[in-house]
């Protein structure tokens, strides 16, 4: 039994903080596909872990039976969902707003000119990434 | 606690029906103005139910757990008042529509001036 | 922990709205409001747990349907707009 | 505990409203103004929810969020998305704003405090609508007795409004067509995603209905529910399929025959020498004749909301851009 609430407690901690997290990335991600990605994927997982939470807490009833069709609707819904509204951006002419090349080719040009090709990509990653 | 927040509902609710009321008056276009006429109604509801809540009730659904319940009347109420204001506002949207395609604008004051207009014409002919 | 739970999805969805707000395009938007409309099947379903409101999981399950269609078509009609209206 | 979780969702979902309200009084752009109006809808059911009041959550929800934001989104496709700002008369409205405002500030210092039980409003018919419905009703859900039974009268005029509001809105708009170029493109995710949630959604209507005399649920939401269902097959295969499964010349007599199951059931009882709407005519028990009616008349409702709601949608979505310049 203490397993059991300690579980769902670790579960609906761990779904708040994802929840946050991915909030915080919606508002501050530079442009629309790194806030779709910060949303969508944070999204699926913490709804999983918060009803799962619920769902330990609950025990096993009707309710629970109900929940769990909650979470495989979301499973598919919300892919779906982040799928069909990247199709519609990208077909709407919203591209991917990366850094342009030409920019960090200059840079790159002052430390070393030999490699720029694979220094621009790992430069733009490492952008992306931060 | 519930002290201070006891009338925080209705307040709101006021401030809502205002401003719901102001897209009205202050918008000249129509879809606008519905829209702010939804607000208006929906501040309205959230009145009616908020009268409707009893402290430490349950929803008006009879268990054996408790006896004190909200009062259902409320909810009867707004849950007709819903789907008819959805379907008075399709009726609004259609009227819009219409008067779109025969105006070619959905602006009060453009169609106002249009009206204007047509009432000079007709007054010269005479 | 529910309470924990509840206030941060509480400030989750304070943050969805000012994206939706803000949101310089309108697939932002899209996706703000759709992401609002998750949150708050989680916020019924935690919160609806934590106070014991009635038959929660009906509504969140109606909410998550319901939200499903109306994002769908919100990005339909879009869709069908888009060709005339370049500014959005 | 409880009391404080509650009072701040409470008072949080308020603040949203406001903020969400405020902020689409500034937007031009009408798409985005409906799309908050979707958010402000859903934000208002969550609060219902937290008042207690689980039906109108679930109308408000099924509505407000899905159908409504449809219906603006339909109507601005036919008209234009964008509000002239030059046009604004906002130091009157302001004016009148203020003092309207300010006269409704003053009055709502005599109500009673918010979930007062020795308020005025729990005084009058509430308390006898609860005893009556364990009495003579028997069905645990007091909101379905009171609306289908003993306010009975009450629910058949609104019925009869929600069937005249589609009648209008027919003859205003037509039924429409639907021209093959309209069809949404093919994408094959959404076909395969979608297909599956269809019948969920029509089950979910049809559970809503059928299970509204225990819990939250009834014909009005169940209506709107399925055809919710009917509204996202034709966002996703196209309305030329969705009228093959659903002609529209059939809804406004589906509609006609919900208003008439509802008013037939109330005649029934007036060959028995029971007032109009009076169950404990259908059997000789008046505990079941109270279930019959309620269920027939709860199927009268559904089905007049769903065939209404569905000939809207059609009518909106399937007239053609016509810009008269």
């Amino acid at each position: 039994m203490m397993i059991i609430d300690w579980l769902s407690d670790i579960c609906l901690l761990l779904g708040g903080i994802l929840t946050l997290t991915g909030a915080v990335g919606l508002l501050r991600l530079p442009d629309f596909f790194t806030r779709l990605h910060a949303a969508s994927v944070t999204e699926t997982l913490a709804a999983m872990l918060l009803i799962i939470g619920i769902m330990l807490d609950t025990g096993l009833t009707l309710d629970s039976v109900k929940l769990m069709l909650i979470i495989l609707i979301m499973i598919i819904a919300n892919p779906t969902i982040t799928h069909a509204l990247c199709r519609a951006a990208a077909n709407g002419g919203t591209t991917p707003e990366v850094e342009q090349p030409s920019k960090s080719v200059t840079q790159t040009d002052l430390q070393n000119s030999s490699d720029n090709e694979v220094k621009t990509e790992t430069e733009i990653s490492g952008k992306e990434a931060k | 606690m519930n002290e201070l927040f006891g009338h925080f509902n209705y307040y709101i609710v006021v401030i809502l029906m205002m401003m719901g009321l102001y897209i009205v008056i202050a918008s000249s276009n129509l879809v606008k103005k519905l829209i702010g006429l939804s607000v208006f109604q929906v501040s309205v509801f959230i009145l009616y139910i908020t009268f409707g809540k009893v402290t430490e009730g349950s929803p008006p659904i009879l268990t054996d757990n408790t006896d004190v319940y909200s009062n259902p009347l409320p909810h009867v109420l707004i849950l007709t008042a819903i789907v008819v204001g959805v379907a008075t506002t399709s009726v609004g949207l259609a009227l819009i529509v219409r008067i779109q395609e025969a105006y070619g604008s959905i602006d009060e004051d453009d169609i106002n001036a249009m009206d204007d207009k047509d009432d000079d014409h007709l007054e010269k002919k005479v | 922990m529910i309470a924990a739970a509840v206030v941060a999805l509480l400030i989750t969805l304070a943050l969805t709205l000012i994206r939706a707000f803000m949101g310089p395009s309108i697939y932002d938007r899209i996706l703000a409001v759709n992401s609002f409309g998750t949150k708050t099947v989680l916020l019924i379903v935690v919160g609806g747990h934590a106070l014991g409101w009635f038959s929660y999981v009906d509504i969140a399950l109606m909410y998550a349907l319901i939200n499903f269609v109306g994002t769908l078509a919100v990005m339909r009609f879009f869709e069908q707009y888009s060709p005339d209206g370049e500014q959005l | 505990m409880i009391e404080s979780l509650q009072l701040l969702i409470d008072v949080s979902l308020l603040a949203f409203l406001v903020i969400i309200v405020f902020a689409s009084i500034k937007m031009t752009d009408l798409f985005a103004v409906t799309m908050l109006f979707g958010i402000f809808s859903f934000v208002s059911a969550l609060l219902f929810l937290d008042l207690d009041a689980v039906d109108v959550a679930f109308t408000e929800a099924a509505v407000g969020a899905g159908f409504t934001t449809v219906l603006m989104l339909s109507a601005l496709r036919l008209t234009q998305p964008y509000e002239n700002v030059k046009h604004r008369h906002s130091l009157l409205a302001l004016f009148i704003v203020t003092l309207t405002g300010a006269a409704l500030f003053y009055g709502i210092a005599d109500f009673p405090a918010m979930g007062d039980p020795n308020a005025p409003v729990h005084q009058h018919v509430a308390p006898e609508y609860i005893q009556l419905t364990q009495e003579k009703i028997d069905i645990p859900n007091v909101v379905t007795a009171v609306l289908a039974s003993f306010r009975g009268y009450d629910t058949f005029g609104e019925t009869v409004v929600i069937f005249s509001a589609g009648v209008a809105v027919m003859l205003l708009l037509g039924m429409g067509q639907v021209k093959h170029e309209q069809e949404p493109e093919e994408n094959m995710v959404l076909w395969v995603v979608v297909k599956p949630m269809i019948p969920l959604i029509l089950i979910f209507g049809l559970y809503v209905q059928f299970h509204g005399d225990f819990g939250a649920g009834g014909g009005f939401q169940a209506g709107v529910i399925f055809a919710s269902g009917f509204i996202l097959y034709s966002l996703v295969f196209g309305e030329m399929y969705a009228r093959r499964v659903m002609p529209a010349p059939i809804l406004p007599r589906l509609a006609a025959l919900g208003v008439l199951i509802y008013g037939v059931t109330g005649l029934i009882s007036l060959l028995f020498n029971k007032p109009f709407l009076d169950y404990t005519a259908l059997s000789s028990n008046p505990v079941s004749g109270q279930h019959l009616g309620i269920l027939l008349v709860e199927a009268g409702v559904g089905l007049a909301v769903f065939s209404t709601i569905l000939l809207i949608y059609y009518s909106f979505s399937g007239r053609e851009v016509n810009h008269n310049e």
